[in-house]
């Protein structure tokens, strides 16, 4: 175990990329070669996760505190403007590490329909994979950032190549807005690369947790309208990715161009780190910003909640209803986190996490009425709840777990986001309750149109869900039960992180 | 036996993921799992309900805790199980309702392809039904109120291929998260106010004064609100008719006799939290329901339509009685209710299943055909109508004497009264119409008439139990003792201070106010001593503590002969009208015909609804989605255009129309491309122009 | 002669070269503009390397002016001929196919 | 003290190799005639193998000044030598599987090509005016020819036109500059000259001389507003060529660029490393807008191009605008960011504008909607191409981010955030462009299907290209060192 373990992170993020170097290297005509290596290679993560599961201690926070991360590697890159090489996992990453293996291997096994140019399809589906990893596991910025672009190659050919009617629309939409999102986080890293030293050695850096010592800081940085801007600047760039009125307007493109397993990677991971992003990056380094802007962060939070699911009613495309399901569930991640308070951003937390499982659970539900029925538009179909029941269960729960039903882990983590931001800003927190009515309402109303009432004889002979499908939906719909009602789990490993979190940002005020 | 409560609701839970895995390979499609476990539950439960009655102590309470989830600490919510007296009787109620119908289905329900599917709702509603009942936190019963939610739409959307039964089960769910919303709202106000979710906790808080007033009665509202959700009360009533779509059983264990009672449970559980304003609220809201639910069940043709509005009106009394200060009245009324709404309920089902129609018009002279039914059905209306002996008279007379006793305490609210009584009259008619129309006088439709039959037993062994249960003499007594308006938790200073506040949440004249928060609290023991203190009013009634009981006793007694009197006057109009026939209800119907087609239309309140929130949210979510394509998507695009404008003032720029935000920005930076390639014109000399040009620009530049 | 007369000169071959090239449309005659521009170059050199410093280098500038100046136009000529060779013109604003 | 001419001889070696090889090519010329064969290639590439061998011998030599003060020996002048060195090596490789030149004399082509080589290593090293217009006009003179010479090409000849003549005038305005500095300093040599300025206090003339000036380098490095002629003279260009003229020339003009700049309008400050402006000619907030103008130019006009070649065009004005952020800071990290950028720019610009010619070969066009279903029709071109553009664009984890990075840096190192801003926005419109190709290539169905054959030589080629992309984009350690070494520049 011992290189194994000393190592795990990179084997995380680099198998992947393995595989897809080597499923280039396969001759033509070798599909299914290809979708073994692919398999294989997006499998092996996952005993690592459940490695980091089972290794990591629980109870030290990291955040910015670099000898309380675990399984870290460390090496000098590029000595001479100090680049580092520097992974590591704390309670903030390992929930996304954990996420990221399980959707990923998920994502493969659920293109396996997928005819055109297997090949490049799955190589890319790998880098991605790499991209996603390297993300949430670096710590030194230029390496995050790194990372952080790399994902976006893949994904432009993934929606480009493999996507829908406006494929070529949707994804250099996509492109452009990420990029200059990138941009902007690119001059802040900059400027907070020249502006801080590492105490150590007094040079500059680009470790993240040497930015978060407000002591590394010089003058320039110290002054809070400069502050401001960098905070915002980096705010926008994760907002992008987010996404965050009004920057989502990639997001219902993307995911309804997008194919059904790079849709789940989408909404399930990528919408992810854009939260992750604030958690890791702009809180810490600038918590005295991050409680000035802690109240416009709420209202855009709710604006999401409410704005998302209100748009979300008025969709007829299924696809596109969910994409904007997930604009409105990820306002919650923003309201908890602004909350600042334990609760609240632990359930910002456990909420993306959650949202990860539910919405790729979604997203491959549309994508199995969509390889049958060719079509997405919600009043196309009626009553199929009669001819495809294992199917319709499997919605309702999905639909149900979406809409925030206790039992299921999405309302664990929006009650905490709740119990967490109302008693911080609760004017604003009555208006994101009033979501949960119309989040329910736009759930259960497609779910009538589609499955309930008189049955559509078009689709009489609708084909069932058939074994694979079922085995992509299992485990997401499994796991996302047993953690509502046993959050636990999930909870302890990220909470120490999260409320270390809380009262680094806290400390400043 | 009370250590293994928590039996009571995880059994059902194990049965409906038995019987959704495995059920249709069972034999007999798994409907003996479900029933074992909910009968285990029914046994568990009576055990422990016998346990209290042993224990015969009004402020008997079994508690036990377990962490739940837990952050370091630093934010903790703790499951738990809470029986006291109300939950031991809400046990017994639940499991023998929830027991008797899954016995009813067996027959009801046989032979339809989802059989085993049927029976594992009715597993997971009895499941969440029971947890809400015995959970001890405005946390948990959150979640059970929720689940409660899921398992109405599951039964109600049972046969989801008619299109009314798939408005319904929607129509059931969302109107319901609109009271849970203010159900959520109250419970986070409280929970920002104290930092802490358990029942006993929050009482505690209250009474340290960490929230009071206003606040507070918002709060109360607002838990409250869940409660006119769940219990079908105004404005939020109507879900609960069409939700008779669903299968009848369904409709008597849910919509009549367990679920609907949560609402009221709920407020009789968190009863201390109330303010006097937030009672008044209460009270009026009861009132407003138990009148239009009545007033509409009046002209209701369909036999589970009128039992629907029947139960509402009925809710309105328990949640009235609650709100007047009679607690131990409203849980009275709802365990009564609970014994012969699902009686009438089952027995209409019986009824449907012989005739294979709703329409009491198309019935008539089923007496002959089915007796038993009949008779049952009788006792059960006898209940209803609360006519002296019957259950239902034990019961709604304690409503309507906290009501009067309320109202003689406060004049100005004498009004909860007579509505009141009123109702009572009503409710006594329209029962007593639907009885003589279902089985007296002559069949109007032959044919359905020809083919009634008896139901087989273990359908109408059901409904004799129900029927049993329908008389008083199981109720008086033991249940006034036991069961016992808690104290309130609100400190008497702050209540009577509050409720010397003008304007009050009720919208009601000050001093009414002020006397109705003297006449609530005049009965909670431990406001006494501080009230010479605190508040003139509440100080008088303070002084005349033996005035009160007497006053209590008229009240009673006067309100006893009145409901009786008023109930015989109902009974006998409905048999001058419809069994002698003197009065024609056509030319009633006929010469007062407005009237009867806006009964007939229940009120509009669907029109409305329909016209108002409803269209109104879907009018804004288009809006919203139309912004968000053109105007969001377009908000770079605004820029654009600017962009554009701005290039056309410098370089005859030619005018974009931009769609779509990057295609905006695309289109300007094209533009501009476009704009900036004129010089590329391919003439030497314009090149020579331009360098020169440039070095004359930079240089004046430079100069000046 | 002063140096002031000389730059006085220079300056004015040098504009009217600069008004050759932007004004003639005829290759060759843009090409003599340029030789203007060059010989004030030219001039300027030897009027400074004169007055300015007593080193010979300005001088010697000037001469590579000149040479370079030949050898450039004889490549832009041959350029010019194969241009009347292809379009039958030497009317510089004709060859505009490449713009854009 | 600068060497004599004799002794300098030693140390002239690699310019002495590139001469001996044009010589041998004339021979050659002269015997073999029109005649079609790969031996003056082959002779060229030794030739240039040999000078780059040389160079790199010299990089540990001292830095002297050679001819008495003519020609400088020192990293810098070492580095641009290298660089254009192998930017000629890649382009005689292109020239060898470009069928635009199939059928016109080799020899005579190669010799035009070398003596550019020869004008740019004594342009980047030359520390006299004299010096450097003789260099300069070594440049331009043959790459006039050289646009010019694909047979019969209408196009062809009109770039050629316009080259010459937009060159000459650029040199002359140039000249007119030089003649204006030395009146007022009365020395052709450049040290000498920035003494005199530093001494003096600015004067109008003083400024105008800079302008001029900046005008002949600015046209060496296609700088808006002396860009003009660069995207005909590309486009109508013999490809081979537009790609040498976008990376060779422009490179040797940045060198004197920075040369003439940093040792004639300021002077090195010992004890910061860095340099200070000479009073009055304040010409790097000059600069500054010309940078920001000229990437934000180029690109702009690129998006709107449907002709790869004009398209790359574009976008090299643009990198030139990129790569002048770092000529404004004054700075040896400015310059080290700007050598760093030579360096992959190289490799990067080279690579796209080969895989061009390569589909040229075959399709006979270059507009973008021929590209379409590349993907699928030549998958290993067409992703190399992709991997080039999007180096171009500046995306980890291509090596041309890694420049742009380290342009950025220094940029917001000295607090010019206005231009850093400019400059990432900008990068953002050029993925516009960049994408455009890829989008063709990959997510376009083709027009025709038919395969295009890479054969085994150039596929080497582009992964010798595409693989120093790739891995600087990854480690680039050794490389920057070597541009930090290179910075330090002599002017006796």
């Amino acid at each position: 175990m011992g290189f194994i373990d000393s190592h795990i992170l990179s084997l995380m993020t680099f198998l992947p990329l393995l595989g897809g170097a080597l499923i280039l290297c396969l001759p033509k005509g070798t599909d299914n070669i290809v979708k073994i290596v692919a398999a294989v290679a997006s499998f092996l993560p996952i005993p690592l996760a459940a490695r980091l599961w089972v290794a990591f201690d629980r109870t030290v926070g990291g955040v910015n505190v670099a000898n309380q991360f675990q399984f870290v590697e460390h090496y000098s890159w590029i000595p001479s403007i100090n680049v580092e090489y520097f992974m590591g996992a704390d309670g903030i990453s390992l929930p996304m590490l954990l996420l990221t293996a399980l959707v990923s291997f998920l994502a493969v096994i659920g293109s396996w329909g997928i005819k055109k140019q297997i090949k490049g399809y799955m190589a890319l589906l790998l880098l991605l994979e790499t991209g996603m990893m390297g993300v949430f596991a670096s710590l030194d910025f230029f390496l995050f950032y790194v990372f952080w672009e790399v994902m976006l190659l893949p994904m432009y050919f993934l929606i480009g190549i493999w996507g829908g009617p406006r494929k070529e629309y949707a994804a250099i939409k996509f492109f452009l807005y990420t990029l200059f999102g990138s941009v902007l986080m690119l001059i802040v890293m900059l400027a907070l690369y020249f502006n801080s030293v590492n105490p150590e050695t007094g040079g500059h850096t680009f470790n993240m947790l040497h930015f978060m010592q407000q002591s590394a800081h010089n003058a320039w940085l110290k002054d809070f309208d400069v502050r401001i801007l960098l905070f915002l600047g980096l705010f926008i760039g994760f907002a992008i990715k987010v996404p965050l009125f009004p920057f989502h307007t990639w997001l219902p493109d993307a995911h309804v161009e997008a194919p059904t397993a790079i849709s789940v990677i989408l909404a399930g991971i990528l919408l992810k780190m854009g939260t992750y992003g604030l958690m890791r990056i702009s809180f810490p380094i600038f918590p005295d910003v991050t409680v000035w802007f802690a109240v416009p962060m709420a209202i855009l939070g709710v604006i999401n909640i409410v704005y998302g699911a209100l748009c979300a009613m008025a969709q007829s495309d299924l696809k596109k209803m969910v994409a904007y399901s997930s604009v409105s569930h990820m306002g919650f991640c923003l309201l908890g986190m602004a909350a600042l308070t334990p609760a609240g951003m632990v359930g910002a937390s456990f909420q993306m996490f959650s949202h990860g499982m539910i919405t790729s659970m979604l997203f491959f539900l549309v994508g199995v009425v969509y390889d049958r029925a060719h079509h997405r538009d919600i009043d196309g179909f009626g009553g199929l709840g009669a001819v495809v029941p294992v199917y319709t269960f499997f919605v309702t729960v999905a639909f149900f777990a979406s809409l925030g039903l206790p039992g299921f882990s999405g309302f664990v983590a929006e009650a905490m986001v709740f119990l967490g931001s109302f008693p911080v800003f609760r004017t604003i927190v009555i208006f994101a309750a009033s979501g949960i009515i119309i989040v329910a309402a736009f759930h259960l109303w497609a779910l009538q149109r589609v499955f309930l009432g008189p049955l559509n004889p078009k689709y009489a002979q609708l084909e069932e869900i058939n074994a694979r499908e079922i085995f992509c939906l299992a485990p997401l719909a499994l796991l996302t039960l047993y953690f509502g009602v046993n959050p636990m789990p999930i909870l302890n490993l990220m909470s120490t992180s999260l409320i270390k979190l809380v009262d680094v940002v806290k400390m400043v005020i | 036996m009370i250590r293994y409560a928590h039996f009571i609701p995880l059994l059902p839970l194990a049965a409906y993921f038995i019987n959704i895995a495995v059920g249709r390979r069972l034999p007999r499609k798994g409907d003996w799992v479900s029933l074992g476990a909910i009968g285990i539950g029914l046994a568990i439960s009576i055990g422990i309900f016998h346990e209290v009655f042993q224990a015969y102590d009004p402020n008997f309470k079994y508690h036990v805790v377990f962490p739940w989830l837990d952050l370091g600490g630093r934010f903790v919510l703790k499951a738990g199980i809470l029986i006291d007296n109300v939950t031991a009787v809400m046990l017994v109620v639940v499991c023998t309702v929830s027991f008797l119908v899954h016995l009813f289905s067996v027959g009801y329900m046989h032979g339809d392809p989802r059989y085993s599917r049927f029976f594992a709702y009715l597993s997971i509603f009895s499941f969440s039904m029971l947890g809400l009942v015995l959970s001890d936190s405005f946390f948990f019963i959150y979640i059970f109120w929720e689940l409660v939610g899921l398992s109405s739409y599951l039964l109600i959307g049972f046969w989801f291929e008619k299109k009314s039964a798939a408005d319904a089960c929607k129509k059931a769910f969302v109107v319901n998260r609109v009271g849970d919303f203010g159900f959520l709202l109250g419970f986070l106000l409280l929970f920002a106010t104290t930092g802490v979710v358990g029942y006993d906790e929050v009482f505690q808080a209250i009474r340290e004064g960490k929230i009071e007033g206003t606040l507070l009665t918002l709060a109360g509202i607002g838990i409250f609100c869940g409660a006119i959700g769940k219990s079908a009360q105004f404005p939020l009533h109507v879900w609960l008719p069409d939700a008779m779509e669903g299968p009848t059983p369904v409709s008597a264990l849910i919509h009549a006799a367990t679920m609907v009672a949560a609402g009221v449970y709920l407020v009789g559980r968190v009863y201390p939290i109330f303010t006097p304003d937030a009672f008044l609220v209460i009270a009026y809201i009861g009132l407003i329901t138990l009148f239009i639910s009545a007033t509409i069940a009046l002209a209701a043709t369909d036999i589970k339509k009128v039992l629907a509005y029947s139960t509402c009106s009925q809710l309105g009394y328990m949640i009235m009685g609650l709100g007047v200060g009679g607690y131990t009245a409203g849980l009275a009324h709802l365990t009564t209710h609970a014994a012969f709404k699902a009686c009438l309920f089952l027995g209409s089902g019986s009824v449907i299943h012989a005739v294979h129609t709703q329409e009491i018009t198309e019935m008539g002279g089923l007496w002959k055909k089915m007796k038993i039914t009949a008779v049952t059905f009788i006792v059960a209306t006898l209940a209803i109508a609360g006519v002296p002996g019957f259950s239902g008279f034990y019961s709604k007379d304690m409503i309507l004497g906290a009501a009067l006793e309320f109202g003689m305490r406060n004049p100005q609210h004498i009004l909860l009264f007579a509505g009141a009584l009123f109702t009572a009259g009503l409710t006594a008619f329209y029962m007593f119409r639907l009885v003589i129309l279902t089985f007296f006088g002559k069949p109007r439709d032959h044919h359905k008439y020809d083919h009634a039959h008896e139901s087989p037993a273990n359908m109408w062994v059901p409904l004799v139990i129900l029927a049993g249960l329908s008389f008083s003499f199981w109720y008086s007594g033991w249940f006034g003792t036991l069961v016992q308006k808690p104290a309130s938790a609100i400190p008497v200073v702050s209540a009577a201070a509050h409720g010397g506040v003008p304007a009050a949440a009720a919208a009601h004249p000050a001093p009414g106010a002020t006397h109705g928060a003297a006449g609530v609290h005049e009965s909670a023991p431990q406001a006494k001593p501080h009230e010479p203190a605190s508040a003139p009013p509440a100080g008088e009634h303070g002084a005349e503590a033996s005035h009160d009981a007497h006053l209590a006793h008229t009240a009673h007694r006067y309100a006893m002969f009145s409901s009786v009197g008023v109930g015989t006057l109902g009974i006998a109009l409905a048999f001058v009208v419809y069994w002698f026939g003197w009065i024609d209800p056509e030319k009633v119907a006929s010469s007062c015909r407005p009237v009867h087609t806006f009964l007939r239309n229940k009120w509009y309140f669907d029109e409305l609804y329909e016209a108002t929130v409803i269209g109104g949210t879907k009018a804004l979510s288009r809006a919203m989605g139309w912004f968000d394509n053109n105007v969001v998507d377009g908000l770079v695009n605004l820029v654009a255009q600017i962009g554009v404008w701005v290039s056309w003032l410098i370089g005859k720029f030619d005018n974009y129309v931009v769609d779509g935000a990057v295609n905006g920005v695309a289109d300007v930076t094209i533009g501009s491309g476009s704009f900036f390639r004129r010089f590329q014109t391919g003439k030497l000399y314009h090149y020579v122009y331009v360098l020169a040009g440039g070095v004359i620009i930079i240089y004046l530049v430079k100069v000046f | 002669m002063s140096l002031e007369k000389l730059l006085v000169i220079s300056a004015a071959l040098f504009c009217c070269g600069l008004y050759a090239i932007l004004t003639r449309r005829n290759a060759v005659a843009v090409l003599m503009g340029v030789e203007l521009v060059l010989n004030a170059a030219s001039i300027n050199f030897v009027a400074f390397s004169h007055y300015v410093s007593r080193v010979i280098g300005g001088q010697i500038f000037a001469i590579f002016v000149i040479v370079l100046a030949a050898a450039e136009a004889a490549v832009a000529l041959a350029i010019f001929l194969r241009l009347y060779a292809t379009t039958g013109t030497v009317e510089v604003d004709t060859a505009d196919h490449l713009k854009g | 003290m600068p060497l004599g001419n004799l002794a300098s001889l030693s140390h002239f070696l690699p310019e002495l190799a590139v001469t001996a090889t044009i010589l041998l090519l004339v021979v050659a010329h002269v015997v073999g005639g029109n005649r079609q064969s790969a031996v003056p290639a082959i002779l060229s590439l030794a030739g240039v193998g040999a000078a780059l061998l040389l160079t790199a011998l010299q990089a540990s030599v001292p830095a002297k000044s050679l001819f008495e003060g003519m020609v400088a020996l020192d990293g810098f002048a070492v580095f641009f030598k290298a660089l254009t060195a192998l930017a000629t090596i890649v382009v005689v490789f292109l020239s060898m599987e470009s069928e635009e030149l199939a059928g016109r004399s080799q020899a005579e082509y190669y010799i035009f090509l070398l003596s550019v080589l020869l004008g740019m290593f004594l342009l980047s090293a030359s520390t006299d005016i004299v010096m450097l217009y003789l260099s300069l006009e070594l440049v331009s003179i043959p790459s006039y020819l050289l646009a010019g010479y694909l047979k019969g090409g209408g196009r062809s000849t009109e770039a050629a036109t316009k080259y010459v003549v937009f060159g000459a005038t650029a040199s002359g305005v140039m000249i007119y500059g030089f003649s204006l500095l030395y009146g007022m300093t009365g020395s052709t040599h450049l040290g000498e000259i920035g003494r005199a300025l530093a001494q003096g206090e600015a004067t109008t003339p003083m400024f105008l001389a800079a302008v001029m000036v900046a005008v002949g380098f600015g046209y060496k490095i296609a700088a808006v507003p002396f860009h003009m002629w660069s995207p005909d003279v590309y486009e109508g260009a013999p490809t081979p060529i537009t790609a040498f003229l976008s990376v060779g020339p422009k490179a040797a003009g940045f060198a004197v660029l920075v040369r003439f700049f940093y040792t004639v309008f300021a002077t090195p400050d010992a004890a910061s490393g860095a340099w200070v402006l000479s009073p009055g000619v304040d010409w790097t907030a000059l600069f500054a807008v010309l940078s920001a103008v000229t990437m934000s130019v180029g690109n702009l006009i690129a998006v709107k191009q449907d002709n790869v070649k004009r398209l790359l065009a574009y976008s090299s004005i643009a990198h030139a605008g990129y790569m002048l952020m770092g000529f404004v800071l004054l700075s040896p990290a400015g310059i080290k960011a700007i050598l760093f950028y030579l360096v992959v720019y190289l490799f990067m610009n080279l690579g796209a504008f080969y895989v061009v010619i390569l589909v040229a070969n075959r399709t006979r066009s270059e507009e973008i909607a021929d590209y379409s279903g590349l993907g699928s029709r030549a998958p290993f071109a067409a992703v190399s191409l992709a991997i080039f553009l999007f180096a171009l664009t500046g995306i980890p984890p291509f090596s041309g981010f890694i420049g742009k990075v380290y342009l950025f840096a220094e940029v917001i190192n000295k607090g010019v955030y206005w231009l850093a801003v400019v400059a990432a926005l900008n990068s953002v419109v050029s993925l516009y462009y960049y994408a455009r190709i890829i989008k063709v290539m990959f997510l376009e169905d083709p027009k025709d299907k038919s395969e295009i054959a890479v054969p085994a030589f150039p596929r080497a080629v582009l992964c010798l290209l595409a693989i120093p992309t790739l891995v600087l984009g990854v480690y680039w350690e050794p490389v920057i060192r070597m541009a930090e070494n290179s910075v330090k520049m002599i002017a006796f």
